[in-house]
């Protein structure tokens, strides 16, 4: 089949971007904002192109791929190329279907972010970066090696840095590097794991695409062949002290970047000064990594340290979810809000894995696919709030209802997409999440007190939108004086593009919510294949059932 | 293994092996000649003949440019650099050059010769960057020219340059320790001069000093070192010394272990590993940004060179079932020199300075993985096919000091371009830079997080090579004795994994202080006066751009860099 | 003849002598007479160790030390001249633009 | 009903379409918004399309068609369930997924969604729909007349209808999770139509409370859902009410189901506003009347009684036999308090829609009584086989359903009217101050705001201007103090009787039993306060005075709901006592007037002595006491001059004689503490916000303090740490090359040691 990820996924929206930057740094300034119209039409075209590959892939138009059906360590589009032969590391691309909603969700955004915020200043530089952006975060999800993965998750650190450190809020230097260094600190924590784990494969069993150097293998597909070789074996793939400490080292690193509490603060500073753009691919997509990392490395091939460590992801997400939300309710920053607000979301994740339960998965997987809709609406209400009442407060603007009606009804409706109302993307994940959880808490004996916590986080999440929502869209009206921040000029809705984007944003958490089986189905299926392929055969008997 | 060819001085085959080291000779008399010769003229005595002999007098336009003596030095460097790469290509033959009584005196084999490539290329790169820089207003200088130095005195420069490489090249073919520290102390004391170049300049001069008196105190230290192993062993060729030291009883190692101790701080000061540090920030700051550059990559290499002769060669770890005797002073070495580099380079406002730290940074990742060799085979059981292991971490070395010239180097010619137009001493001086010329200010970005280690760039690879070695050697075959049912634990592993794991919480240290140079770069205003656009000189944007396609193909694409240094680490030792 | 091991001694004790004066005296061409001193105690070990293993090598390598104690004290010379005209003193304490 | 073949599946014609009763709504909701958006203040869309309320009337009216089709079809067929069966299908999919139970298998899991129909789904279905039209009538009479309202009504509107599809879907899904699917649905609209006149502070923080206060409720019902999964492994009404099932659940589980139920149940008394979530409800009258009598009085706030009705089945269940008995206490407990307290709170409010709120407070305790109770007798009797402990229970349940239908008539219809009082009262404060604008100049500062439309302190005298409006609310009253014959009489005799019968069993069960006959006299009482005060005795203002007729628009439902109201002694005689039976009670099947005579004769000559002395006792306390004090305190006859209908003339005569006969001075209550704690609500409110402020707010201000200070100021102090490191180290480059000798001097020695140290 041909490779229609490598090049048209990955290669194009890096390499044009590249090419169009390279352009524009050598032309004159004022040339640049002449050129800041074609760029911007051009990298909507490119992003475009992009979506149209993924839908098309989605619709079985390219190669007649089905996404559900797909075994476990199975991968579709797949293709390897020799790049650093001595240490076995090879460029390997493939999808499958925990990868490919990821994928689809980043193309999907990238037109989106570049609509939302289609009048961002020094266009002919920011619209090229979104798209790199959005090529690295491909790479990411594509990538089956892990010397490329790594290369990857790295790689999108470097156009975030520049999204929030040149277009971001008056605090960005801050925020841009302690977003840099805090997630890099946790990802070469990471590196040494995978490293470490490269160096336990036994060379004496002859490793496929191994390095003639090395003797190994940074091959995804083949460790985690070897991993379920070993795992159903009986035994811990490495030994039960080795299996728990790699464990340990990827997760750190993709707790940092999900966030985690008490990994989370980058993300408040992060968001708070990111532009809006950065804001939503943040939130929509680069959070997931995290996620995605967790599935497709620890998760795969460390299934008994996930077991070992059950309890403690249970507790650092039910942490993250609590803590989250009780944070949300003492801010009074919209975007800090928000941002804590994902931060309780991601909590939610981490529940669905901690369950152990194909549902709980399931409802992981299709969490980061909703909050990957709905965040970034989010994020691009609070962008716009910011770019029109120039301020963040919570209460610097009342009565949004009567003279911003478009900005109005998109933050209801974000907001109410995002505390999980019922027919919206988000409802169908936390209700799975839930349903997986007390599952697991009756089945295991656990203590009921385990939904406290969730409980508690449905009402509170719903007390700081609704306290935010009663300080913004309500009250005021015609005797509220706009905030002094507006100078006296007339209070502007959204503009075109940004209704445009908004129109996008909700008809997804719309139809995501009304049909879910449409991205869920093939969640659904990964789930059944990794616990048919993976969990079961390994732990089935490990827990004598229960 | 190609057949070794030994040669006697200026014997047959003698003028192809040391190609690059005659072509530095002829350039070195070149340099000396070529600005001197004018229309000078000899009268024969007691005549009024004049014969033109064209030394002195009124010189040629074409002599006196001040920038001949730079081309004629990057010719020079660059011929020596791509003679050396012709050689690569041509399959490198193993040619010894032997004293009359048989003793080896130099080798040319694939680890001296891609050394040189190390030199040759960082001293090229200098040297053509230099071209229109060398001016007398350096830091806090008192002179203030706006003038080039006439080029009697730029011919000073290039020719300390060149003998400088001479000695570099030196040490990087000596089998013998003594003409080693001789190459040493050529290139030392080029460096010495060339770091105090800037006499007109207070800081100039102070680094100099500083430089040399460390240095020299250092070098002495070495000296003494190397006599006392010459009491112990009544030779100084490698290979005497490493029969020596293999066959000596742990109980009759006093004397060789100070001295190679000793020489341990000759070579420690090259490779500014902590405490033998102190003196390079100053003369980093203090020297013209390309000297610095050289400094930080060429001369580090060199002090490199040394120390994997002496503890890979002479001191090498036991072939047996034990790791070598100086692992845990390396690793102490290894790990105070990395965390001290990063922690002083964190608060450093002086991106030179910064830059020195980060050096001293990168020398503790290059001593850990030294470190790593040490312990190649500390376990028989595990060790696996530690000659492997070893060669892989030599690998790694070789290949990240090979990288760094493109962006260590590439930073201080970013440097060197601000430096010419007033001081630098400031992160600020940066400022702005992203406004004035964007692409300089994306290289300068490149390099930086290049250093940090961020991928897709060389320095990630290099980082990532020595960690995979560290991490090799502390795991050992234990997978596959896993899959033979072993059970390991963590500790199992060497203590070197914890190197890599102290490595790595360094970068994250050093990412801070990276990332505040793109920050200054892309987001603060230039400073006052520095508004306009940067001095011109295609030469160094040239040099520049060369850096940062080769830290980007590097990075990319490094199999064939990676394959180079494999054979060049496997030359060092054929017991492996 | 003297003991080589005499010989060793005091250029063990020459070394620290040098090395000592190096770091306690202030004044640079003092401290290049204690390299210079340390070097000498090298080229003394070297003879010894020359007249101890009966190897002519030992000699070379005094002579070459010696060339390279010249040549460095004529740098060192000139680099002080150049330290003094900027900075109208040697002291090494007092020469400190450059820190931290 | 329960242990039925709940798997019968019956072909039906209209069926296929029962989905349309959801999705036209939910479409128009979708059609409204956008041509509003377009449209607004466009003068065809404005006067022709009543901004969205004619394509809104339409859509409700084929709902309704669309339902009594349905309705009619259950009916005829009359049999006793009919539904998508699980296998078939078309039931869609929503969600797959699998869960692991330690084996070696994953086992499937589904969420569908379908339609499922029986008695309680068919007479809700019926309220629900009839009164949506009829208020969606009503609201363009009252909202589009309205100048505040202007350019606004199409959100109104669009709203209304959305919440419409919520209230049916609700009814009509076939399992808990569409269940709580459609009442999230109708939260949200109850949120966005609270808060209509979102420029007002009191709206924002009414509706707010109103989505809090809920979703506190639906926390715990969720919870519930999520245990009644676990146990069920479904939520399908078809699989969940399965006898078979229900016994192999009962055998290990029956404590966790009640536990499940228990949390449930929370979940309806937050949307039914009972105590202790009762706080939103009379702030959620913020809201435009015709919300209030749609989503307040007559439907939302029935879903809780309907979430709980669904539960029968598992209280009737033979497995479960006296393991639910508890969970029946608590429900009836909850609502006994919850009558007494609102009906206690509602004697001193002055404003009229609050008054109705209350008493929606107090009705629904009513029901939720009757359901507790009928709960309770078919845990504990052996219904299944003893025919008269069948009968028992079946009029029981349909006591309390046939009341659900009562008040639910009856309130919308007051809701209504209170509407049309007020908009008329508005009316005519706004034309008196226009007027005065002319006359009197120092008027000028007299804004609408310093007049409250809906205080009854700005009312009396009302009936001569709105006669059918005071019919309509007459009529209202009645039914819901249940004087005989009319209206709620019916089904309230059969909750109170009920709550004794059961009383009489389980002594407990005297606390709602006592609270409900309590509750009769005070029902009486204020509902007749507040008739008396409103259009009795003289104009109590000058606006007052000037109020004058309503228009059409506002008339007709009134008119219709009157009809209906007074209707029920039809229902009653249908049998409708007996709504929720089985096969062997079906609907008129004595035929009206033998049905009729049956009620009578049960009603009014019990042959149990102890239920003929409490029929009595209820009646005397809801319709003499009660009202008798009403009278004697606020009765009064019309200003002179001003006649009224004939039928309400003798009312009006009665109050004022006995005011005049009667009157005491009740102002010691009045200025009691007890009084002060009623007009304050009995303090709950307060509680709440104080727990609100000091606890939940407090707490995450804390929280957030923290989470900078701590979390984020340890990775910042490691920051400040490594820079203060970082000066120590530069610090030890002194910049003295002796310094440097030194410390090379010092690593020698180091090395050497280490060397050493090693060898």
């Amino acid at each position: 089949m041909q490779d229609w990820i490598s090049l048209p996924l990955v290669g194009f929206p890096l390499i044009s971007s590249l090419l169009l930057l390279a352009f524009v740094s050598k032309v004159s300034e004022s040339m640049r904002n002449k050129l800041s119209d074609p760029i911007r039409m051009a990298c909507l075209v490119f992003s475009l192109v992009l979506l149209g590959i993924t839908t098309g892939m989605f619709f079985q138009y390219f190669g007649d791929v089905s996404w559900e059906g797909i075994g476990f360590n199975q991968y579709e589009y797949s293709h390897r190329y020799t790049w650093i032969e001595s240490l076995g590391i090879h460029w390997t691309v493939g999808l499958d279907a925990l990868s490919f909603p990821m994928v689809w969700l980043t193309t999907f955004l990238l037109p989106v972010t570049i609509i939302a915020t289609w009048n961002e200043k020094n266009g002919a530089t920011y619209f090229p970066i979104v798209l790199a952006m959005g090529g690295a975060l491909i790479g990411v999800f594509v990538a089956l090696d892990l010397f490329m993965f790594y290369v990857f998750w790295e790689l999108t650190l470097i156009p975030m840095f520049f999204l929030i450190l040149m277009w971001g809020g008056a605090d960005r230097k801050y925020a841009s590097q302690k977003f840099f260094i805090y997630t890099f600190t946790a990802s070469v924590v990471m590196l040494l794991g995978l490293i470490t784990l490269y160096f336990f494969q036994d060379p004496g069993n002859p490793l496929d695409y191994a390095g003639s150097m090395t003797g190994r293998s940074f091959d995804i597909p083949t460790i985690t062949q070897h991993a379920l070789a070993e795992n159903s074996n009986g035994n811990w793939y490495l030994g039960a002290n080795i299996q728990k400490v790699l464990f340990a080292m990827l997760m750190l690193g993709f707790l940092v970047k999900l966030p985690a509490v008490p990994f989370h603060t980058w993300l408040p500073d992060a968001h708070v000064q990111a532009p809006t753009g950065g804001s939503m691919l943040l939130a929509g997509v680069m959070l997931k990594m995290g996620a995605y990392g967790m599935f497709r490395l620890p998760i795969s091939l460390f299934p008994h340290a996930l077991e070992y460590f059950q309890l403690a992801l249970m507790i650092i997400g039910m942490v993250s979810l609590v803590w989250g939300a009780i944070v949300c309710l003492g801010q009074t920053n919209l975007k800090k809000m928000v941002a804590y607000s994902s931060v309780s979301h991601m909590g939610v994740i981490l529940i669905g894995i901690a369950t152990m339960q194909p549902m709980g998965w399931a409802a992981a997987l299709f969490m980061m696919f909703a909050h990957g809709i709905i965040s970034p609406m989010l994020f691009a209400v609070c962008g716009a709030f910011k770019h029109h009442y120039h301020s963040m407060e919570i209460g610097a603007m009342r009565g949004m209802a009567k003279h911003s009606p478009w900005i109005a009804t998109s933050m209801m409706f974000a907001w109410m997409a995002s505390l999980g109302l019922p027919l919206l993307a988000g409802f169908v994940a936390e209700l799975m999440m839930f349903i997986a959880l007390w599952y697991f808490i009756d089945a295991n004996g656990w203590s009921v007190f385990w939904m406290v916590g969730p409980a508690l986080v449905l009402a509170l999440t719903a007390a700081y939108y609704l306290w935010s929502m009663q300080r913004t869209i309500f009250e005021g009206g015609d005797e509220t004086q706009p905030p002094a921040s507006l100078h006296g000029e007339p209070v502007p809705d959204l503009a075109s593009p940004e209704k445009l984007a908004m129109l996008i944003l909700a008809a997804f958490t719309i139809l995501f919510g009304v049909m879910p089986w449409i991205g869920l189905d093939m969640m659904h299926d990964w789930t059944k294949q990794i616990f048919d392929g993976l969990i079961l055969p390994i732990l089935g008997d490990f827990n004598g059932g229960i | 293994m190609s057949n070794l060819t030994e040669i006697e001085p200026f014997g047959e085959g003698f003028v192809e092996a040391m190609g690059p080291e005659l072509i530095l000779f002829a350039g070195m008399l070149l340099l000396i000649i070529v600005p001197n010769l004018g229309q000078g003229t000899f009268r024969i005595p007691g005549t009024q003949l004049r014969l033109p002999w064209l030394l002195g007098g009124q010189r040629f336009e074409f002599t006196s440019d001040p920038r001949l003596p730079a081309w004629l030095a990057t010719f020079t460097l660059g011929g020596a650099f791509f003679n050396v790469l012709y050689t690569f290509s041509q399959g490198l033959d193993r040619v010894a050059i032997v004293s009359e009584s048989g003793k080896q005196l130099l080798l040319v084999n694939g680890f001296s010769r891609i050394f040189e490539l190390i030199f040759f290329g960082a001293l090229a790169l200098a040297a053509f960057s230099s071209m229109n820089r060398l001016r007398v207003n350096g830091v806090g200088s008192k002179v203030s020219e706006t003038e080039l130095f006439n080029n009697r005195r730029q011919a000073d420069f290039y020719i300390l340059m060149v003998t400088c490489a001479l000695g570099m090249s030196v040490v990087a073919l000596a089998q013998d320790l003594f003409v080693l520290f001789i190459g040493l102390e050529l290139a030392s004391f080029s460096t010495y001069v060339l770091v105090a170049f800037l006499k007109e300049s207070k800081v100039g001069v102070e680094s100099g000093m500083k430089y040399f008196i460390v240095g020299s105190v250092a070098s002495g230290v070495g000296l003494y070192g190397l006599s006392m192993l010459y009491l112990w062993a009544g030779s100084l060729q490698f290979d005497v010394l490493a029969t020596a030291f293999a066959t000596t009883s742990s109980t009759d190692m006093a004397l060789p272990l100070i001295g190679i101790g000793f020489v341990l701080v000759g070579f420690g000061f090259k490779v500014s590993a902590a405490p033998f540090h102190f003196a390079a920030p100053d003369a980093y700051a203090g020297a013209t940004s390309p000297v610095a550059g050289v400094l930080a990559t060429a001369s580090k290499a060199m002090g490199m060179i040394g120390l994997v002769r002496m503890l890979l060669i002479v001191a090498a770890p036991e072939t047996g079932d034990g790791s070598a005797i100086w692992l845990v002073c390396l690793g102490v070495l290894a790990a105070v020199t990395m965390t001290w580099g990063n922690l002083a380079a964190l608060g450093s406002d002086n991106p030179k300075r910064m830059l020195a730290y980060s050096s001293v940074a990168h020398a503790g990742y290059m001593l850990a993985a030294l470190t790593a060799v040490g312990a190649w085979n500390w376990d028989a059981a595990v060790s696996g096919d530690a000659g492997a292991a070893a060669v892989a971490v030599l690998t790694a070395v070789i290949f990240h000091l090979l990288v760094l010239v493109a962006f260590k180097l590439g930073a201080f010619l970013v440097l060197s371009i601000l430096e010419s137009e007033g001081d630098v001493s400031r992160l600020s001086s940066l400022g702005g830079l992203a406004k004035r010329e964007p692409l300089l200010a994306v290289s300068m970005f490149i390099f930086m997080i290049s250093l940090a280690g961020v991928p897709p760039m060389a320095g990630f690879l290099s980082k990532l090579l020595v960690i995979m070695g560290i991490v090799r050697v502390a795991v050992g075959d234990m997978g596959a004795e896993l899959a033979d049912g072993g059970i390991y634990a963590l500790g199992d592993m060497h203590w070197v994994w914890w190197l890599a794991l102290l490595m790595v919480l360094n970068s994250a240290i050093s990412m801070f202080y990276y990332l505040r140079v793109g920050v200054v770069m892309f987001f603060d205003e230039p400073e006052e006066g520095r508004e306009g656009p940067l001095p011109a000189g295609w030469q160094v944007r040239a040099a520049i751009f060369a850096c940062v396609l080769t830290t980007l193909i590097i990075g990319v694409a490094g199999d064939a860099v990676l394959r180079l240094c494999e054979m060049a680490a496997q030359s060092l030792n054929y017991d492996w | 003849m003297i003991d080589p091991a005499l010989v060793s001694a005091l250029s063990a004790l020459m070394f620290v002598i040098g090395l000592g004066g190096a770091f306690t005296r202030k004044n640079a061409i003092i401290v290049l007479m204690c390299i210079e001193l340390m070097l000498n105690a090298a080229n003394m070990q070297f003879a010894a160790a020359a007249v101890h293993h009966g190897d002519t090598t030992g000699w070379v390598y005094t002579l070459f030390a010696i060339a390279i104690a010249a040549s460095e004290v004529a740098i060192g010379l000139a680099i002080f001249l150049a330290v003094y005209g900027q900075h109208e003193t040697i002291s090494l304490d007092d020469v400190d633009v450059l820190k931290n | 009903m329960a242990g039925a073949d709940v798997t019968t599946t019956i072909q039906s014609e209209w069926l296929d379409f029962a989905p349309l009763i959801i999705l036209l709504p939910m479409v128009s909701f979708a059609v409204i918004l956008f041509l509003g958006r377009v449209f607004n203040g466009h003068p065809v869309w404005k006067n022709n399309l009543k901004e969205g309320g004619l394509i809104a009337l339409p859509v409700m009216g084929a709902s309704l068609v669309l339902s009594l089709l349905l309705i009619s079809e259950f009916l005829g067929g009359f049999n006793p369930l009919k539904v998508f069966d699980p296998e078939v299908a078309d039931k869609i999919a929503w969600v797959n997924s699998a869960v692991w139970n330690g084996g070696s298998t994953v086992t499937p899991v589904s969420f569908g969604f379908g339609i499922y129909v029986d008695h309680v789904t068919v007479m809700l279905l019926f309220v629900a729909a009839f009164l949506c039209l009829l208020i969606n009538t009503f609201s363009i009479g009252y909202m589009n007349t309205d100048p505040i309202n202007d350019n606004r009504n199409h959100r109104f509107y669009a709203e209304f209808v959305l919440f419409c599809s919520g209230m049916l879907g609700m009814v009509l899904s076939d399992s808990f999770l569409w269940l709580f699917i459609f009442w999230e649905i109708m939260g949200l609209c109850s949120y966005l139509l609270i808060g209509f006149y979102y420029e007002r502070p009191s709206a924002a923080s009414a509706a707010k409370k109103a989505f809090l206060t809920t979703r506190i409720g639906d926390v715990f019902l969720m919870i519930g859902l999520v245990m009644l999964w676990d146990l069920f492994g479904s939520l399908d009404y078809a699989v969940v009410f399965d006898t078979h099932n229900i016994e192999e659940v009962a055998k290990h589980s029956a404590g966790t189901l009640q536990w499940a139920l228990g949390l449930m149940f929370i979940g309806a008394v937050g949307k039914s506003a009972q105590f202790p979530l009762h706080v939103w409800l009379p702030d959620a009258m913020e809201g435009p009347t015709p919300v209030s009598a749609l989503i307040h009085a007559a439907t939302m706030v029935n879903a809780g009684l309907y979430l709980v009705a669904r539960m029968f089945p598992f209280f009737g269940a033979e497995a479960l036999h006296g393991d639910l008995e508890d969970l029946a206490f608590i429900i009836a407990a909850v609502g006994g308090i919850t009558a007494v307290m609102a009906a206690a709170i509602a004697f001193v409010q002055m404003d009229l829609k609050k008054v109705l709120a209350y008493s929606t407070m107090s009705q629904l305790a009513y029901i939720f009584t009757g359901l507790g109770c009928a709960m309770y007798l078919a845990n504990t009797l052996d219904w299944h086989h003893d025919d008269d402990a069948h009968y028992i229970v079946v009029v029981a349940f349909g006591a309390a359903l046939f009341h659900l239908f009562n008040h639910a008539m009856a309130k919308g219809m007051l809701f209504m009217a209170s509407g049309s009082v007020i908009h008329e009262v508005h009316h005519a404060h706004h034309h008196l101050h226009h007027h005065d604008d002319h006359g009197d100049g120092h008027h000028d500062g007299h804004h609408d705001d310093d007049f409250d439309a809906q205080s009854m302190e700005n009312m009396g005298g009302l009936a001569s201007k709105m006669p059918i409006t005071a019919t309509a609310m007459l009529v209202g009253s009645a039914s819901i103090m249940g004087l005989p014959l009319i209206g709620g009489f019916w089904s309230k005799e059969g909750i109170i009787a009920n709550a004794w019968r059961v009383a009489q069993d389980d002594p407990r069960f005297f606390l709602p039993a006592t609270c409900v006959l309590i509750g009769a006299a005070m029902t009486g009482f204020y509902m007749s306060r507040m008739w008396f005060k409103t259009f009795a005795g003289k104009p109590n203002n000058e606006v007052a005075a000037h109020v004058g007729p309503t228009n059409t628009w506002i008339k007709t439902p009134l008119f219709i709901l009157t009809f209906v109201t007074l209707s029920s002694v039809i229902f009653a005689g249908l049998g409708f006592t007996h709504w929720a039976s089985d096969n062997s009670y079906e609907l008129g099947e004595k035929g009206l007037l033998k049905g009729l005579v049956y009620e009578l004769e049960h009603a009014f000559a019990n042959s149990d002595a102890f239920f003929f002395i409490l029929t009595y006792v209820a009646i005397f306390l809801g319709a003499i006491v009660g009202p008798g004090l009403a009278m004697a305190l606020y009765g009064g006859k019309l200003a002179d001059g001003e006649e009224t209908k004939p039928w309400m003339r003798p009312v009006i005569q009665l109050s004022a004689w006995v005011n005049k006969r009667f009157h005491f001075d009740n102002s010691a209550f009045a200025e009691s503490s007890l009084a002060t704690a009623l007009e304050n609500r009995l303090y709950i409110d307060e509680y709440y916000d104080k727990a609100m402020v000091n606890i939940v707010a407090g707490f995450s201000n804390k929280a957030a303090e923290a989470d900078s200070e701590v979390i984020d100021g340890t990775i910042k102090a490691i920051e400040s740490g490594s820079q203060s490191l970082s000066s120590i180290v530069r610090s030890m480059t002194t910049g003295s090359a002796r310094d440097y000798i030194l410390m090379v001097a010092v690593g020698t020695l180091a090395i050497f040691m280490l060397i050493w140290g090693v060898a």
